[in-house]
């Protein structure tokens, strides 16, 4: 396990604490972020080392990917926030059981 | 033409479906009498055949094994017949009602099932028809029946599908077996006969299929969704319960259970034999202290179906033969039985023991025939109950005596089950606020019906021999397998 | 020297990241990711792949962090004072940090010197990328565009549609 | 071998008449139901008669007339035997039964449900005669258990009364206690034998039989007990007096009673087979004949008393069988029939006479005067019931004491007690009724019976007279065409010491009577009164009637708590319940929160897990 | 460039190919003024049937790194284009941008299907997720709470695709490919589970569920069918290829997995009170049968052809699931009481919904017992014995709801006055899917050598 991985990694578990911990919606959305930025130094380091340019496109096709959930995302926290609902997570609990 | 006989009546269910109230009526009347006709004149090209299969159809090989085959032989053409008279009964019994044309068409469609069910010769197909017997049986209960329908109906269908489960996948292992031993995916009865499979493997299938079979006899302690069921269920309905559904069980035994597992069904007979004899007597003291007719008459059919399942497990020709001709005695009596019930709770929408009296002085022949019915019921001699008890206890005193002498204790507590309830409903005096004013004596159609069953109580009782002979093919086919002493 | 500033850049992008796991504020946790998001786009370019640096950092430290200002600022009113600037008690040193972070970052890596043993510093990568992406990744691509076209759909139709 | 005419009129001339009287004159003329079926009985005694006569000559018959239940190589016939036995009973129970008919077309006139009494009533017979004349023990049983449903419908007939109802249950499902024993006798006999013909099995048994056979003896014995009220089960007997008194008549004399001893003497190589069964049979049966006859004398009942005494004569007979001497056994049960029937015949006619369906002592008293006819019949009964000579009591009586003397001195004395206390219950009753003080009401009240209820009973009566004549005949008869041994079958032959003490017994019987209701005539209410706990002690009869009762309560309460707690309660209310905890389950495993957060959470710790299960 | 040119003219691509120009049709035309939506739609919806079609002549192959196509891809697309087709025909606002979405998610559905690779899979969940947390919010349920559902759906599916990421990136580490290859070593065992993990979020797998009966429930009950079918049965075969993909013991937590889930998803729908909650965990349950069938099918070896069973419970399940939303969407019900008597109501309507619930709890002669059956009987070949216990307890309970379903609309009286149903499209629909449904069961003989093809 190189360096960068556990760079990766570790970007990766703190953008996970920021999920799993954090209550805001957008606090949230920014530690998925954070997670796919994790796994960009994963797969940029590793494209490196293998010497593989596939792995760097992946890492590209990544990125766009991520910015597109980003902007899905953050188009639904602005619909909860024009409907006048605040961007806490436990705020939305109607649908239970 | 086999399929006609499931067809026809599918058919005509669809037919009635879709046309008015009367018309229905009418039209189910006209398929049920058809289906009957050709059922009994199956029985020409069935005795002109000295074969076992005496008729069979097949169609091609389908996915997996399964294949179309049906096929007709003395122990299923007694069924058919039965299945296509007590539909015919059912019908007539309740033409009075006023019943929507779902009614008629439930009917004809729950005889399509069940004539599946006793045609099939592929164990997928047999699967498949004796699942779809609980569709109509669930609407005729929950739609048509007194109060608690809509629990009995629930129950009734939850509690069949539980051990039904349990059948499918005792024959998916069943199946798997077979191939894993001969290479081939088989589903044909008759390929998977004499199969017997052992061990451990082998005795969870055989259970499997207990417990499938079992829930439909009903096994004991397989056995609480019947009295609700009957009891719920419309005179109609608890014909066809009785008369017809609970043999699929015994049907089974014969059919699956034995000639696939000759070896475990001998060496397992203490424990489904005793099941049996408890049957026999945990049903008979459950009746006695009934104060539901239909209930009293459901728990004697524990009792009664107990005496089939260990004639039939006796593996000796008598045991066997008479294992299954108690089945049409069974359906016969119980079913008339029932048809009385209804045509009492017809009138006063009563069933409790203790609504009526004196019924002797105001519904003669109602007493008369009822008497008669019951002492069927209870194995009286020279009426065909007794036919089919002795035979099978005969049967099983040469296997297990000791399961037939436990067994026999059954004929004392049918009397004191079912001879309390006859004096109290028809003998007794008419308690305060009783129904049995509103009682009046059976009409010509009613008394048609009653004679009919009647007749066919005592003809059996001292003349089986046309009926036996019908069977005779099958029980030789069958016991060979066996490991009699 | 390059093994520095990947350690360097590696440890800034956690530091920063952990402080956004700690901040109450939105735009305070705004800015954090965008010094982590910074220091990932270094650790890109360490990588020997400045070309995918530059796309992490125009695209998320860009594009992706506008939005969420603008998400941040769309925010009911009660809601939004608790993430107002005010509230944000580490934005100078901070910015100054990140700043002065990367201008090292930058100077150290201008210095050159041998690529970390962590990384395996192939620029030629770089350059088979476009061929690989519009060669046979082509299909990948043209399926993120149309991602990417998706989402412009999302922020394009509202709930509520125009009236034809 | 030919089967002649009679026979097949035996079956054909009651079933033609049942048939006829059901679907024709019952619904339209229902005062005519009785006239084919006492043209069948005429037609039936004489059948019986003419094979009796025709089995005299060493004629005899074993015949499987048809194919009864088939599978296999199994099978069941039907059959006839006509030989000695059979032939001897079946006149008695022909004739008798022909005599009972005619007695109850006018007992039973005003009755509205006449036809139904009827009809039951020669099902009844026919159901006997069937019996008798079967060649196998499954056909046997048919018929058996056709008697059996008979007294059910002919003692519960008068529906409206709860103790007939009661009685006709009880004596059904005590029956039905018996033929649970035969039924498991002919499945041991099938499954040794594979066959159940008398002759057929008999043979067979000279080469062994398995280690059941000898329960087969056992159980025989057993259901002859429930139908020939032996001891442990003879409870249903008296109790069945609710039926009408013709009913009683033919039950006693003729039809159900005799059925066990009938059994026993058919079987009886069997029950010989089985060592020491004989002598438990002749035990109970002196047991029974001493315990029904003490009984007998506290009775006051009319008809109660002749049932009680019924059972002691039937366990006299199965004393006599007991000992080896099953000849003597079916001659006391053809005389037994003539002067039973003419017994209770008489108190039917009392009891029609008082307008009643039964009578008590107490209410009667001096009827010599206003029934005559009845009191000259009843009186010749009484003195064939007490074995005086020359009566046809005496002969029959006369060879059990010679039996009971021959096997020993307790036998001796079981069978001199019977016939002292026969003695003094028939006198007991024939004082008080007849002769002793007259009640309050006026004995002209009563009137004598009409004619078609006296002939028969005369008839009866000189029967019960002269039949003795008849007894050296019925010993050669029963010896043609037996399957039993010979010295079996043999009779007694008169000796003074056995007439001396025979006579002696009943003499003191009579005198005992005399002296404790004619000397004394209210020594008859007043021990009741100061004997209370006596009183108690034979209303229970000796408190097995209580154990009866609790034995009853027993299966009733087992019954109760198996149907009600165990099956409704218990395992259904186990199995309903699974639906609400179904129900309830799922709630516990529902996520109640509905936040965001747990539902990443969980997804967190499920991969953690996914991970954990892959790696570890 | 060849290349470039070269891989849009794979023929294995022609369906996928077919809906993206579909969408772009659809789009255009409803930009145009002067069309209405529903011309866009019927756009949309002709280029699904013609994909449909296509699949008839699609070869099966590899081209490049990212696509290749077996039967299981080809047969799943069956699935996939069968699924979206309810819900696009039964669409009715003046609006063509859902249908644009749904033809995307489809095409998403479609890519993952057809790829080799990694990448290719992580791009076509995502092409189809994205548009569905979009669905959500675009089309409610009538009297849904706005946006919840839609904003757990995204939060947690995003949280899912970073975990499958992270394992593609794993993966990447282990094996240095991204292709559909074995990574060894403890970190591809890793990487393995991570994308599991995502796959079983996709397809609602306990307790990866949670999100699921929230989104079905407020989502338009058509777009709940479609995620019930198409998008499941994408979720199912991305499991499937990581299981063809894993060592032999990393799929033998799956049948106990399914099997709880079955029961999980049982239970829970006995207590719900609103349909289409009640229909959600009935898909749950489902959806442990089918992953209890990915189990079976991984113990026998992975082997593309003998995934038929999977495949017939998915057709299956298309039919009986779109089916049973539709009459929620027909019936404008919510609330499971007002169910009862809706039998004398409108007795057609309600008995094709008897009819379909009888399918669903796997009543012979019907399609859903056939499915059932072949499922239990892989099962019984590989000896897993007590997942199959437990699966057929759930099919107990199960049994218990949905008949309760029945008892309540035929046995009951009407307390309640539903509205007018509407005639039309959604009637149709449902006739077809109701009679698929129940006929599947008797008449699979004309799948048999065709799906034999299809998977061999």
């Amino acid at each position: 396990m190189t360096p960068a991985v556990q760079v990766g990694l570790a970007l990766f578990g703190l953008g996970l604490a920021a999920v799993a911990l954090r209550g805001r919606l957008l606090a949230m959305l920014l530690g998925l972020e954070l997670m796919i930025a994790g796994v960009t130094v994963i797969l940029t380091y590793q494209a490196g080392v293998f010497g593989d340019p596939a792995g760097l496109a992946a890492v590209v096709l990544i990125i766009a990917v991520a910015a597109a959930e980003a902007v899905v995302g953050l188009c639904l926290i602005l619909r909860l926030h024009h409907a006048g609902l605040s961007g806490e997570a436990s705020s939305l609990s109607e649908l239970r059981e | 033409m086999l399929t006609a006989l499931w067809l026809v009546p599918a058919v005509g269910g669809a037919a009635c479906l879709f046309s008015s109230r009367k018309t229905s009526r009418l039209l189910s009347a006209v398929f049920a009498a058809a289906v009957f006709a050709y059922s009994l004149w199956l029985s020409v090209p069935y005795t002109a055949d000295a074969g076992v299969w005496g008729v069979v159809e097949s169609g091609p090989a389908w996915i997996f094994g399964i294949r179309y085959h049906l096929a007709l032989d003395g122990l299923a053409l007694s069924l058919v017949w039965l299945t296509s008279f007590l539909t015919v009964v059912s019908l007539a019994a309740s033409w009075r009602g006023s019943f929507s044309a779902g009614f008629w068409a439930s009917f004809l469609f729950l005889e399509a099932a069940l004539m599946g069910v006793f045609l099939a010769r592929d164990l997928f197909v047999f699967y498949v028809f004796w699942e779809a017997t609980l569709i109509p049986m669930f609407f005729i209960i929950g739609l048509w029946g007194s109060e608690g329908r809509r629990h009995a109906a629930m129950k009734f269908f939850l509690f069949t599908f539980f051990g039904s489960l349990f059948m499918l996948v005792g024959l998916l292992a069943l199946v798997t077996h077979e191939h894993a031993v001969s290479g081939v995916w088989t589903w044909d009865m008759g390929a998977l006969a004499g199969t017997n499979p052992q061990g451990l493997a082998g005795t969870l299938m055989f259970a499997a299929f207990v417990i499938g079979f079992g829930v439909k006899i009903p096994l004991f302690p397989m056995h609480t969704w019947l009295p609700d069921a009957h009891t719920e269920a419309p005179a109609a309905g608890s014909i066809m319960l009785a008369g017809v559904m609970l043999k699929m069980g015994v049907y089974g035994f014969i059919r699956v259970l034995l000639p696939v597992f000759p070896r475990l069904s001998w060496e397992l007979l203490p424990w489904v034999g005793g099941l049996a004899c408890v049957n026999i007597l945990y049903g008979s003291l459950c009746a006695m202290q009934q104060k539901d007719l239909k209930r009293l008459i459901a728990y004697s059919s524990v009792a009664h179906l107990g005496f089939c399942l260990l004639g039939v497990l006796s593996w000796t020709p008598e045991g066997v033969a008479g294992g299954s001709l108690q089945m049409l005695n069974h359906g016969i009596t119980t079913g008339a039985l029932f048809m009385m019930i209804g045509f009492l709770y017809e009138r006063t929408h009563r069933r409790g023991l203790a609504d009526y009296g004196e019924l002797v002085g105001r519904a003669p022949w109602l007493t008369f025939f009822f008497g008669w019915a019951i002492m069927a019921s209870i194995g009286l001699p020279g009426m065909n109950g007794f036919i089919g008890e002795f035979m099978s206890l005969a049967g099983m005193a040469r296997a297990l005596p000791f399961m037939a002498v436990v067994a026999a204790l059954g004929i004392v507590l049918s009397a004191a089950y079912s001879l309390p309830a006859y004096q109290t409903v028809f003998w007794g005096a008419s308690p305060a606020g009783s129904a049995s004013s509103k009682v009046t004596d059976l009409d010509a159609r009613e008394k048609v019906l009653v004679w009919l069953l009647c007749g066919l109580m005592l003809y059996i009782g001292l003349c089986p021999t046309p009926f036996l002979d019908v069977l005779a093919p099958s029980v030789a086919a069958l016991v060979p397998y066996g490991f009699t002493p | 020297m390059r093994e520095i500033c990947f350690y360097l850049a590696g440890a800034g992008a956690v530091f920063f990241s952990a402080l956004m796991l700690f901040q109450r504020g939105l735009y305070a946790g705004a800015a954090c990711l965008l010094g982590a998001l910074l220091q990932v786009g270094v650790l890109l370019y360490l990588a020997g792949s400045p070309l995918v640096g530059f796309l992490q950092v125009v695209i998320y430290a860009g594009g992706v962090m506008a939005l969420i200002v603008v998400a941040v600022m769309s925010a009911p009113a009660d809601d939004r004072d608790a993430a107002m600037w005010g509230v944000f008690s580490v934005p100078r040193p901070l910015v100054a940090g990140s700043v002065l972070l990367l201008g090292v970052e930058l100077a150290l890596a201008c210095a050159g010197g041998g690529a970390p043993g962590a990384v395996g510093a192939t620029g030629a990568l770089d350059k088979t990328l476009g061929n690989v992406l519009f060669g046979p990744y082509a299909l990948a691509t043209e399926a993120a565009a149309l991602l990417l076209f998706v989402a412009a759909l999302a922020l394009v139709s509202g709930p509520q549609r125009r009236a034809r | 071998m030919a089967v002649p005419v009679s026979v097949y009129l035996l079956f054909l001339a009651p079933t033609a008449a049942l048939l006829v009287s059901f679907f024709f004159l019952r619904p339209y003329k229902p005062g005519w139901t009785h006239l084919p079926i006492l043209a069948s009985c005429a037609v039936v005694s004489g059948s019986a008669i003419d094979l009796a006569a025709k089995v005299y000559t060493g004629w005899s018959l074993d015949q499987t007339m048809g194919l009864w239940m088939a599978a296999g190589n199994w099978s069941v016939s039907f059959g006839v035997r006509i030989d000695g036995l059979s032939s001897a009973v079946l006149a008695m129970v022909a004739v008798v039964g022909a005599l009972i008919h005619v007695y109850a077309a006018g007992y039973m006139k005003e009755d509205p449900a006449f036809p139904r009494f009827f009809l039951s009533f020669h099902l009844f017979y026919l159901s006997m005669i069937g019996m008798l004349v079967s060649n196998n023990f499954v056909q046997f049983y048919l018929f058996w258990e056709g008697v059996g449903l008979c007294s059910f419908l002919l003692i519960g007939f008068w529906t409206h009364k709860p103790a007939a109802r009661a009685a006709s249950l009880q004596a059904f499902v005590t029956n039905r206690v018996g033929d649970f024993a035969f039924l498991v006798a002919i499945f041991i006999l099938l499954k040794t034998y594979g066959d159940t013909s008398f002759g057929r099995v008999f043979e067979l048994m000279a080469y062994g039989g398995g280690p059941l056979l000898a329960l087969v003896g056992l159980l025989l014995f057993v259901a002859a007990a429930s139908k020939s009220a032996q001891f442990p089960l003879y409870f249903w007997l008296p109790d069945a007096m609710e039926g009408p008194t013709p009913v009683s008549a033919l039950m006693h004399a003729a039809t159900m009673v005799t059925a066990g001893i009938f059994l026993l003497a058919r079987a009886w190589p069997l029950v010989a087979f089985v060592p020491g069964l004989p002598h438990l049979i002749a035990a109970v049966g002196g047991g029974t004949a001493v315990f029904a006859g003490l009984l007998a004398c506290g009775q006051t009942d009319l008809k109660r008393i002749l049932a009680y005494s019924t059972v002691s004569h039937l366990g006299l007979m199965a004393l006599a069988l007991g000992l080896g001497r099953v000849g003597i056994a079916v001659l006391h049960l053809i005389m037994h029939g003539f002067f039973k029937a003419v017994l209770f015949l008489c108190a039917g006619n009392i009891a029609h006479g008082l307008g009643k369906s039964a009578a008590d002592i107490s209410e009667t008293g001096g009827l010599r005067k206003s029934m005559p006819l009845t009191m000259a019949c009843f009186t010749a009964g009484a003195l064939s019931l007490a074995g005086f000579w020359p009566t046809a009591g005496f002969f029959s009586k006369d060879g059990i004491i010679e039996a009971a003397l021959e096997a020993g001195p307790g036998w001796l004395a079981m069978a001199l007690a019977a016939a002292a206390l026969g003695g003094f219950y028939i006198s007991r009753m024939l004082f008080l009724a007849f002769f002793g003080p007259s009640p309050e009401q006026k004995p002209g009240r009563c009137h004598e019976a009409p004619a078609c209820m006296a002939v028969p009973v005369g008839f009866l009566a000189l029967a019960a007279l002269t039949a003795g004549g008849l007894s050296h005949g019925i010993g050669a008869l029963l010896g043609i065409g037996r399957l039993s041994s010979e010295e079996s079958l043999a009779l007694a032959h008169f000796s003074w010491p056995v007439f001396g003490l025979g006579t002696s017994a009943a003499v003191a019987g009579l005198g005992l009577a005399w002296f404790a209701t004619m000397a004394r005539p209210s020594f008859d209410w007043t021990w009741r009164r100061r004997l209370p706990w006596l009183q108690a002690l034979v209303a229970s009869d000796f408190g097995w009637r209580k154990v009866v009762a609790l034995v009853a309560s027993a299966c009733w309460g087992l019954a109760e708590w198996i149907g009600g707690f165990l099956d409704h309660r218990t395992w259904d209310g186990l199995i309903e319940g699974s639906v609400p905890a179904s129900v309830a389950l799922g709630g516990t495993l529902s996520l109640k929160s509905g936040r965001l957060g747990d539902y990443l959470w969980w997804i967190l710790t499920g991969t953690a897990v996914l991970l954990a299960a892959v790696l570890l | 460039m060849r290349e470039l040119l070269g891989f849009f003219s794979a023929p294995m691509l022609w369906p996928q190919l077919t809906l993206a120009s579909g969408l772009l049709c659809c789009l255009a035309a409803g930009m145009a003024r002067e069309v209405s939506a529903s011309v866009a739609r019927l756009l949309g919806a002709v280029s699904l049937v013609v994909a449909l079609w296509m699949l008839m002549f699609t070869a099966r192959g590899e081209a490049g790194p990212l696509v290749g196509l077996d039967g299981l891809g080809l047969a799943w697309q069956i699935l996939f284009y069968a699924g979206g087709l309810p819900v696009l025909l039964s669409l009715d606002e003046d609006d063509e941008v859902p249908a644009a979405l749904l033809l995307a998610s489809c095409l998403g559905a479609g890519l993952l299907a057809a790829s080799s690779s990694l990448l290719m899979l992580f791009i076509g969940l995502e092409l189809m997720s994205l548009p569905a947390y979009l669905l959500v919010a675009r089309l409610p349920a009538p009297g849904a709470p706005p946006h919840e559902a839609a904003v757990k759906y995204f939060f947690a599916g995003a949280l899912a695709s970073c975990l499958f990421l992270l394992g593609m990136a794993l993966h990447y580490v282990a094996s240095g490919s991204l292709a559909l290859s074995p990574a060894p070593g403890a970190m591809g065992l890793a990487a393995l589970a991570l994308m599991g993990a995502a796959a079983l979020f996709k397809i609602g797998v306990v307790p990866f569920h949670f999100w699921l009966p929230d989104v079905y429930e407020s989502s338009a009950p058509a777009l709940a069918g479609f995620f019930s079918t198409s998008v499941k049965t994408a979720a199912l075969l991305l499991l499937m290829r990581l299981a063809a993909l894993g060592p032999a013991p990393a799929g033998a937590c799956l049948p106990w997995l399914g099997a709880g889930t079955s029961l999980y998803g049982a239970l829970l729908a006995l207590r719900q009170t609103r349909l289409q909650r009640l229909l959600a965990y009935s898909s749950v349950s489902h959806a442990g049968i089918l992953v209890l069938g990915v189990g079976a099918w991984a113990a026998q070896g992975c082997d593309p052809a003998s995934a038929a069973p999977l495949f017939f419970y998915g057709l299956v399940y298309v039919f009986m699931s779109n089916g049973a939303f539709l009459f929620v969407r027909l019936s404008g019900l919510s609330r499971r009481p007002e169910i009862a008597g809706y039998g004398s109501l409108r007795p057609v309507h309600a008995g094709l919904f008897g009819v379909l619930l009888l399918s669903l709890a796997g009543i012979p002669p019907t399609g859903g017992f056939l499915a059932k059956l072949l499922i239990f009987w892989e099962t019984v070949k590989v000896g897993l014995y007590g997942p199959l216990a437990v699966a057929a307890l759930a099919t107990l309970v199960g049994l218990g709801y949905y008949l309760g379903l029945i008892r309540d609309m035929f046995f009951d009286e009407p307390k309640w006055r539903p509205a007018e149903p509407e005639k039309g499209a959604v009637e149709v629909l449902l006739w077809v899917c109701a009679v698929l449904a129940a006929s599947l069961g008797i008449l699979p003989w004309i799948f048999s050598s065709a799906l034999g093809r299809l998977l061999s």
